[in-house]
């Protein structure tokens, strides 16, 4: 392939030129097709945070409790139990196909759970759309919903707490962040890396199709692709597959025999590869032709950069591999060696006895970094400007007050959380809509209480305090009921950052929880970038979606929100 | 006594209910994998609820082939004492083990909430530390939790008193509000005509702690419990 | 030879079809007003091997009745024809 | 004049299709091995009034477009007949 014809496809994958050269100095020979689609997957904004990374340093990281902060999801210790939480955004797929692309978000943020060892035991969904009178936006709220019941009943993980809003700014671009908490003994966590020369890399889980290859279709439009036909498509999801990855993880843990496991989300293999590599300080090596396929003739982009869901890599012991095969293939699941852990530090791909890519894994997942321009948006100071004496005195307090408990943004979501199994596991001892929801533990005294809170409309007009308020709002949610505040995750949604009123709304977010954080002595032990929230009418309302989770120490004594006897005294704390 | 409960690939609440018999209720607790014939001398068998082969095709109907399946067969003709929730008993229904079919919920959508029961038979092991008529709270979680029979055999299950649960309101009172899902004749839970194996939607493990806030469905394991401690002897 | 079946499997008549009632009504409100009816099936299509069409007929018919349709509620028919791929 | 369209609905090519690959193996284990592919789909049936077959015809194209099946997974065809009831 030529230089430049080689250069544009780097462009079209999403590669500036600068990243470019950069790729050329790291290997010092022009790159593979498959090596230029690993490194634009690895580095995208997806992955790598190039515009987000360098933030994440002002997020405390320590707490009341001790914190774990690990490469996927983050926890918190309380009487040798990690607690384990992380949220993240599906908010594009399910734009452009709402049921699926909410399950397969549900599946990715529970895979990222076990992943970590620790079993999950509840989610979380913040939604938000357009406002309802809007015939697309009521589609996209109802597959939402529909998908994230369909996936998340089935796996068997309670979703038992939430978000709903709506607000014209989410029309063209809508908000699924879904969260996931899970629990496992301190030291039985799983390490997220490959090492060990001569163990051996498994794969397991569903075969890899050419699901979400979006960027891959300019790979596949070049000369060198060969046949048409080949558009991406959309993921779906597998909840029953799922469910028994869980249960054969769970107990392929238990053996002791796993050195390492990661989950195949974004960027699928290339991502799961590289960086358990890296992680380890190892080299792998990756026998394409020994990847469960869906479909015939795949490229070894394609295989590389497949998005399928279900899929988990492993990093297994040798000698041992027939045992952990086994409890995979007990669970109806496939599984195969596909690879091993070599000497160097090389991630090398194999196809056929043909070395497809060949690259220094640390390299690899080291994305660049980017600072653009941040400014203070214009609008500000005009909204700012608003004098709340305009705002004219309801005639009748009482149509007023109806009119706002009737409001969608204010009305029971009943008939949301109904649809979600929030009790399966039986922990859910304060049930959603009653209060904060809190979760015991079973066999041990205290509880977990979960929530998420973000105000959009506070965030646009003061991104900085506006997260401040998020965070707030969730420590007194949990405070609330009885529970100590103990950790934050956090999915920052907003617009294109390379526009710089949108990257300067980032920025003071960033600030604002992270100052709050430390004001509580709250740590941020995981969380998620979604960027790019824009449609034709502007981008979304900066919105920070803040998921606290707590401690009870006596889950006994935890209350609900409900009213109880009459003559109870109603007292208003606070100003 | 010594409950086996079936693990099917997509059981969810396999754990829960091992949880409530063992560690609320003290009793011995086997877990059957469905690919075993073996039924390890239990005495009576659960079928937890959960998506077995993530309900694809219908509910139940590919579990019903399990070979565990086949053993539970020879045990309930044996006299054994089976317990189907929720999903366990849509494959109940798909096995033909107890009559009728679980069609998807009238509004179309899961459904997730505590509802009333009003217990119809006491006379069975499965219900007798209730009154009858009472009025209890069980949780209900599914999708296709929609009770049809044809008429015909409808009357059957009335005259011979196998219909164990009706969804009721906080009084007792059946109409056309309080049935959550389309039930005919607002079925909740049935038994088979020779008296040994419960069907049911709502899920008993789900009430049977107070952390949980109701006590409800303990009450059937408890039943069981005591019935067996009265008959055991005189079946051996 | 390779055979293709296209299975159809409908409710039974009398069997309450709650999907097929939302259909209507988001149809109806969708302003497709002439439509009276919905009914709601499921469809597989199974690519198989068989030494003729009599066996492959005779075996997808038993796997409709033995697994694909549950006969307390549903009908189900099909078709079979040679397939190249 | 009264109408019935038959719609069946297909995932497109490249869609993974997990019931499928559920059910290709409960029937492999029922010892349908012969069968190599299952796929799934949903079926409507449609009764609809309309002026002539042309317009149920075109009638039965937009719902099919708008409401019944996902543009973005799947694909669908049908048939219209004249019918008596
Ligand atoms: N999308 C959702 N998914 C699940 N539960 C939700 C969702 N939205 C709201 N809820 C639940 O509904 C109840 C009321 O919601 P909301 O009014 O937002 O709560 P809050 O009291 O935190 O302001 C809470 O229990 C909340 O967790």
């Amino acid at each position: 392939m030529q230089d430049n014809e080689q250069i544009q496809v780097a462009r079209g994958l999403g590669l500036r030129d600068e990243e470019y050269q950069r790729i050329l100095d790291i290997l010092r020979r022009p790159p593979t097709p498959t090596e230029l689609a690993m490194f634009s997957v690895e580095w995208s904004e997806h992955c790598g945070y190039p515009h987000s990374r360098r933030w994440f340093e002002l997020f405390p990281r320590k707490g009341k409790f001790p914190v774990l902060v690990g490469e996927d999801a983050g926890g918190i210790v309380y009487q040798g139990q990690a607690v384990v939480f992380k949220m993240e955004s599906h908010n594009h797929p399910s734009q452009v196909e709402p049921r699926q692309g909410a399950a397969t978000g549900i599946g990715g943020i529970i895979r990222d759970i076990f992943g970590s060892g620790a079993r999950p035991i509840a989610c979380l969904d913040s939604l938000h759309f357009g406002p309802l009178d809007n015939a697309r936006s009521h589609f996209i709220f109802k597959g939402v919903v529909d998908g994230i019941a369909f996936y998340g009943n089935c796996v068997g993980v309670p979703t038992v707490a939430g978000e709903l809003y709506f607000h014209p700014s989410f029309q063209g671009n809508c908000l699924v962040n879904v969260m996931s908490i899970g629990i496992a003994s301190q030291d039985r966590l799983a390490k997220s890396w490959a090492k060990g020369e001569g163990n051996l890399i498994i794969y397991a889980g569903n075969r890899t199709g050419r699901d979400g290859i979006g960027g891959c279709s300019i790979l596949a439009s070049q000369e060198f692709s060969g046949q048409d036909e080949k558009r991406p498509s959309v993921q779906i999801g597998d909840p029953f597959t799922e469910k028994c990855l869980i249960e054969a993880t769970m107990e392929a843990l238990s053996t002791g025999f796993l050195v390492g496991i990661k989950d195949m989300g974004a960027a699928g293999l290339t991502c799961s590869s590289s960086e358990m590599a890296a992680a380890g300080k190892s080299g792998i090596k990756i026998y394409l032709d020994r990847i469960p396929v869906r479909e015939e003739a795949m490229e070894p982009w394609e295989i590389m950069m497949s998005e399928s869901q279900e899929r988990m890599l492993l990093c297994v012991k040798r000698g041992y591999e027939d045992s952990v095969l086994q409890i995979f293939h007990k669970w109806g699941l496939e599984a195969v060696v596909v690879g091993e852990v070599v000497d160097g530090d090389k991630i090398t791909i194999e196809l056929n006895g043909q070395i497809v890519a060949d690259i220094p894994a640390q390299e690899l997942t080291k994305p660049p970094v980017y600072t653009p321009p941040a400014d203070k948006p214009d609008y500000l100071e005009k909204v700012n400007r608003y004098d709340w004496n305009d705002l004219p005195l309801p005639h009748n307090w009482n149509d007023a007050l109806l009119q706002l408990m009737g409001s969608p943004n204010l009305c029971s979501r009943h008939s949301v959380f109904e649809q979600y199994d929030h009790m399966v596991q039986i922990n859910t001892s304060i049930l959603p809509g009653t209060g904060t929801v809190i979760l015991r533990v079973k066999n041990l005294p205290w509880g977990i209480a979960v929530t998420t809170d973000c105000n959009p409309v506070f965030c646009y007009l003061d991104p900085y305090r506006g997260s401040q308020i998020a965070v707030a709002e969730a420590a007194r949610n949990l405070a609330a009921c009885g529970a100590q505040p103990a950790g934050i995750t956090d999915c920052l949604n907003f617009g294109n950052p390379q526009k710089p009123d949108r990257y300067w709304q980032f920025i003071e977010a960033v600030k604002g929880i992270s100052d709050a954080c430390k004001f509580f002595n709250l740590p941020v032990v995981s969380g998620n970038v979604s960027f790019y929230n824009e449609s034709p009418t502007g981008p979304i309302h900066p919105t920070p979606t803040i998921g606290m989770i707590g401690i009870i120490e006596d889950v006994q004594t935890a209350v609900n929100a409900a009213f109880k006897e009459n003559d109870d005294l109603i007292v208003l704390l606070g100003e | 006594m010594k409950f086996g409960i079936v693990v099917f690939p997509g059981s969810n609440c396999d754990y829960d209910c091992q949880h409530v018999l063992s560690v609320v209720l003290g009793q011995e607790t086997e877990m059957l994998w469905h690919e075993s014939h073996d039924l390890k001398e239990c005495d009576c068998i659960v079928l937890p609820g959960g998506f077995s082969y993530g309900d694809y095709l219908r509910t139940g109907a590919i579990a019903r082939f399990s070979p565990v399946m086949e053993s539970i067969r020879n045990f309930i003709e044996s006299g054994g004492l089976v317990v189907g929730i929720c999903n366990g008993f849509q494959i109940l229904v798909e096995s033909q083990l107890l009559p009728g079919a679980l069609l998807p919920n009238q509004k179309g959508h899961f459904i997730c909430r505590h509802v009333h029961l009003r217990v119809e038979n006491t006379d069975t092991p499965f219900t007798r530390l209730f009154y009858p008529g009472e009025v209890i709270s069980i949780p209900i979680a599914h999708h296709q939790g929609n009770y049809f029979i044809p008429h015909s055999s409808l009357s059957n299950l009335q005259k011979n008193r196998q219909i164990i649960f009706r969804y009721c309101d906080m009084n007792g009172q059946i109409n056309h509000g309080t049935n959550p899902n389309g039930s005919i004749d607002s079925i909740a839970g049935i038994i088979s005509s020779s008296q040994n194996v419960l069907g049911m939607m709502p899920h008993p493990e789900r009430s049977s702690e107070a952390v949980l806030g109701s006590h409800d469905g303990k009450r059937i394991f408890l039943s069981i419990i005591q019935w067996w401690e009265e008959n055991h002897h005189a079946r051996q | 030879m390779r055979f293709r079946g296209k299975i159809v499997i409908t409710l039974k008549p009398g069997v309450f079809d709650p999907q097929g009632v939302t259909i209507k009504s988001a149809l109806h409100s969708l302003g497709y007003q002439e439509t009276d009816e919905v009914k709601t099936g499921k469809y597989f299509e199974i690519n198989l091997d068989s030494n003729n069409l009599d066996t492959a007929q005779k075996r997808l018919e038993e796997m409709c009745d033995q697994l694909l349709a549950n006969p307390v509620i549903e009908n189900f028919h099909f078709t079979v024809e040679p397939s190249d791929n």
